[in-house]
């Protein structure tokens, strides 16, 4: 019985979509499926449907619903906020200040940029995945015309000092101040004023609205150029269709997301803070990663010694337990993940790193569970390990590290 | 992701765990990409009479890890040695494609094994008679000087 | 009650989406709503249906399912074509050729090419709305990197003769051929390899699929630079998170097209033509825009002098039936359809467009309602027309027309 | 996208039609932008007795026709001259931006018909006589001056 309970703890990575949106999109799907560029009735409601969620979306950042522009997700928002800003501003500077922990959506980005001529600065972060403000004012040249640095880091939760980093960039004055909030909206309050953004990035999946939708913020008076052209739908910033029942979902998750974001933190935290007690206690050679306070109330990060992390997800999975790692083996790549090596974790560590981001569908037990659950599979995963082997013989461990690289073992 | 036959012997590995006193051990992988193998073996005449694997990696490493083990079990050295990364992949039914550079070294600990126990124990007479046999294997004798070129840390494999 | 009746006409615009899918995309909101990048079972089991969506989707096209990108939309598929090829073969040539008649994804996308430094052709049609492939072969030139001419307009329904077009581009050899297939595609017979594309845009809100979900056929071998960074989604050809469900549901209805094409295409040609006839034959002064035979099956393009378009659709709209027009009134542009003037039509006659395009929702009765309401319509804007006044008393109309430019009136 | 009001003048609108022996005729529009509207009136002393209109346009276009036509009845000529575009629309409570400057015409329409009656009938007393107002009314000179300076294909207004 505990075996066949299922406990999804990769909210991060993506939330099951509440029942009540469902409600809507299928309402917006069945019956009021308009095109809202049409004028007859249907294409009224659906451009109804539309202004309205664009509202629910504005008011969960303190904006105002003409400074939202629909996007199919955060990754298409990070790129027009990037993208649209460096190739808009082109005249005014050709310098980006970014941080080493963004997510692939801003990274990848950026390095496409530099292969057009821009120059970026990826800022280094603290052991806990902390961005200094004073690393910022340094960066900042006359050709800055870009500052892109996230709200809360996706893999660790680490809550950056954005308001701070705000101030920092409205002294220079010619910068753009773009965040990526995907984490952070509708998990922890955001508001744009409070911020000093200029853009500001959030996705539909990550809050239990449907996925393929997301949005950019877009301080009035903010110029740039888009990415997709063609209609003239969202004040020219981003043509096509619009995805009406995705973006009507959105919205509606965003106002739920309003409603409930004291309780949804509370309850978060209690979860939390369980898990990462009732984890850290029982398995030796386990530590948390990120920062102890400043971290997204959903998130649990901890890295388990001489175990890889994509075995121990497996055997979650086999568990009901849904998960995720920072290993390269989880990702198709041949890196572990980018954040957890520039916090200075050592490769091996971050290979053992579990990610729990916990949500409203969980509840105390399911932690329970997973208290009860990880330990025995460490248990079994370490005795196959020949790095647990070497450890407990007292050797110093394998002799594979290729040279040149720092590698120490004593994390 | 993986099939059911991987999946079988990642969640019940065959031959996990160390030899008592082992004649040969081989360690190959790579921290960078998280997969770290170790086989041991004990050689009986010119025969794997037993083998054990210690792995830190991903389902694609221990499934695989346990598959060489099995394959090679009661085999003589030269026929152990001819055991490719490759063949351990079609022996599991294949691996997703990501798998197949970093997470498919298990024949390479082995040969890594087979070589530990070849410059301890492998005397005049022993290679000798090695050799010959493996001259009379024709092509055999490329692949096997290749595999004992192979750097203990597996750089010889795909590509990172 | 004839009045109560919802009569559909605007599928071109978009389509309700059928019952089946949005069951199968409650599933995947609801229950297996996993990140497809996720390892764990819910991952996997979302990555499973997206898989099987590139296959449906790949079937209706003769093509294979690694060929398929998918995307936020027929818009993001016609910029990742257009984009992505200009970008990546910026060392082979910068000249594109299209035509005047193309949907604003593709005009607007190749305007802003112009800007960077590439020369566009944009090709004229004939009075039916047809390119000629003899003027695709005199512009092509050794700097020509990309053809992209549509399958069938959206607007007035002409099918064009792709193929052979296909076979120019061919015998050129260096160009690479796109196809805007959106309006096509579910409609009609597309196959990939007949039609000699290299690249072909599809759409899902136009097939009774969900809204914000497209595709790019990509032919093996073709490269292309990406528009939006991040992840490696989708191949490392288009970053974010899966929209699963969008996808899972445009495979879905991939799939019903694919299994109904047959009885699809006979269902809305006889609904088609009896729209025609029962029109023009009452309403003098009216004109069928588009090819008497090649075009689409669910295609109905009328202008009718001395009334314009939006007057007519709001009217219709009151009984029940939507619509749509090529006048500048219905759009928020200043200029009627540039497609109806690519065609040579007067502005009062753009003006004075009505679109009505079938669907598998609509019925015989459907038609016999909209037959029995427009000319009414049509009486009575035209009692409050001075155009027709001035018709009806024999003057040459209005005195109004700006100097210097075209302005036939007997048409 | 259009107000009730505005849906009320579209669907039933005042005033449609022409008039037997019109006292002066204005036509404005642009078939660019297709919208074209004729107002036709009858003047009694100083005061618009009757008015008519004609419209081949929007919704927009023959909701504010329909509104300016029920403004202006009754209304003495140089204050029905005083009505602009912007008021129709007011009077309608609005109407959606994009409709604003191409099928906001009505207004331009009835100053032509104004004009046209000025031409044909203003003797020379009558002329007079409204001059006079005008300069009392002050800056309301100019905005007569300047309505009266519009062609007749209603290129004043906002811009096309
Ligand atoms: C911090 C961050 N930025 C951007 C994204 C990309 O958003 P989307 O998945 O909507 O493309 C994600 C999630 O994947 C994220 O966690
Ligand atoms: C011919 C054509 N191309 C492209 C598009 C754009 O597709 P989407 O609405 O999915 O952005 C449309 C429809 O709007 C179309 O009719």
């Amino acid at each position: 019985m505990a075996e066949t309970r299922r406990v999804y703890l990769d909210h991060a990575a993506t939330t099951p979509v509440h029942p009540e949106v469902v409600k809507i999109m299928d309402y917006y799907m069945l019956e009021a499926f308009g095109n809202p560029s049409s004028i007859h009735s249907l294409g009224r409601e659906a451009r109804k449907g539309v202004e309205e969620a664009r509202e629910q979306v504005a008011a969960l950042m303190g904006a105002t619903a003409n400074e939202i522009v629909f996007t199919a997700g955060g990754t298409e928002a990070d790129n027009l906020a990037i993208q649209g800003v460096a190739y808009g501003r082109r005249d005014v500077g050709n310098h980006i200040i970014t941080s080493a922990i963004e997510h692939h959506a801003i990274l990848h980005t950026c390095q496409h940029l530099e292969k057009e001529g821009y120059k970026v600065t990826y800022l280094p972060v603290d052991k806990h995945g902390m961005v200094d403000p004073d690393d910022v004012k340094k960066a900042l040249t006359p050709q800055t015309i870009l500052v892109t640095i996230m709200a809360a880091n996706n893999e660790v939760g680490t809550i950056q000092p954005s308001a701070v980093i705000g101030r920092v960039v409205k002294e220079h004055g010619q910068a753009y101040y773009h965040m990526d909030a995907v984490q952070t909206y509708g998990n922890w309050p955001v508001n744009v004023n409070d911020l000093h953004v200029d853009l500001l990035t959030v996705s539909s999946h990550k809050i239990y609205g449907p996925k393929g939708v997301g949005a950019l913020y877009l301080r009035k008076g903010v110029k740039l150029v888009p990415i997709v052209f063609g209609g003239s739908h969202e004040r020219k910033r981003r043509a096509g269709t619009e995805n009406v029942p995705g973006i009507v979902g959105f919205g509606k998750a965003a106002e739920i997301a309003r409603e409930t974001l004291d309780q949804r933190i509370a309850h978060n935290t209690a979860l939390r803070d369980r898990l990462i007690s009732g984890l850290l206690s029982p398995i030796d050679y386990a530590h948390l990663n990120g920062h102890p306070t400043q971290r997204l109330p959903n998130n649990v990060n901890i890295s388990i010694e001489f175990v890889e992390g994509e075995s121990m997800l497996l055997n979650l999975d086999m568990k009901g337990i849904a998960a995720s790692s920072g290993s390269a083996c989880t990702s198709g790549s041949l890196e572990p993940s980018h954040v957890l090596l520039a916090m200075g974790l050592p490769h091996e560590l971050a290979h053992g790193s579990l990610r729990m981001t916990v949500g409203t569908d969980n509840n105390m037990e399911d932690m329970e569970h997973v208290i009860a659950t990880l330990p025995d599979i460490v248990r079994r995963l370490r005795q196959m390990s020949p790095l647990y082997a070497d450890k407990i013989k007292g050797h110093a461990a394998a002799p594979l590290t290729p040279a040149g690289e720092e590698h120490p073992h004593d994390v | 992701m993986y099939n059911e036959k991987v999946m079988e012997h990642f969640y019940n590995p065959k031959n996990v765990g160390e030899l008592k006193d082992p004649d040969g051990i081989g360690r190959v992988g790579n921290p960078t990409c998280g997969d770290i193998m170790q086989i041991a073996i004990k050689v009986k005449g010119d025969r794997i009479a037993d083998v054990k694997f210690q792995t830190f990696g991903c389902g694609a490493a221990i499934a695989t890890s346990s598959m060489v083990t099995e394959m090679v079990k009661g085999k003589t050295l030269d026929e152990a040695q001819e055991i490719s990364n490759r063949a351990v992949a079609d022996a599991l039914g294949g691996l997703p494609p990501n798998k197949m550079h970093c997470s498919n070294l298990a024949a390479d600990a082995l040969h890594e094994a087979i070589k530990d126990y070849r410059a301890k124990y492998g005397g005049t007479d022993r290679n000798a008679a090695t050799q010959a046999q493996v001259q009379a294997a024709g092509e055999t004798a490329a692949s096997t000087a290749a595999a004992s070129d192979k750097p203990m840390s597996g750089e010889g494999k795909d590509k990172h």
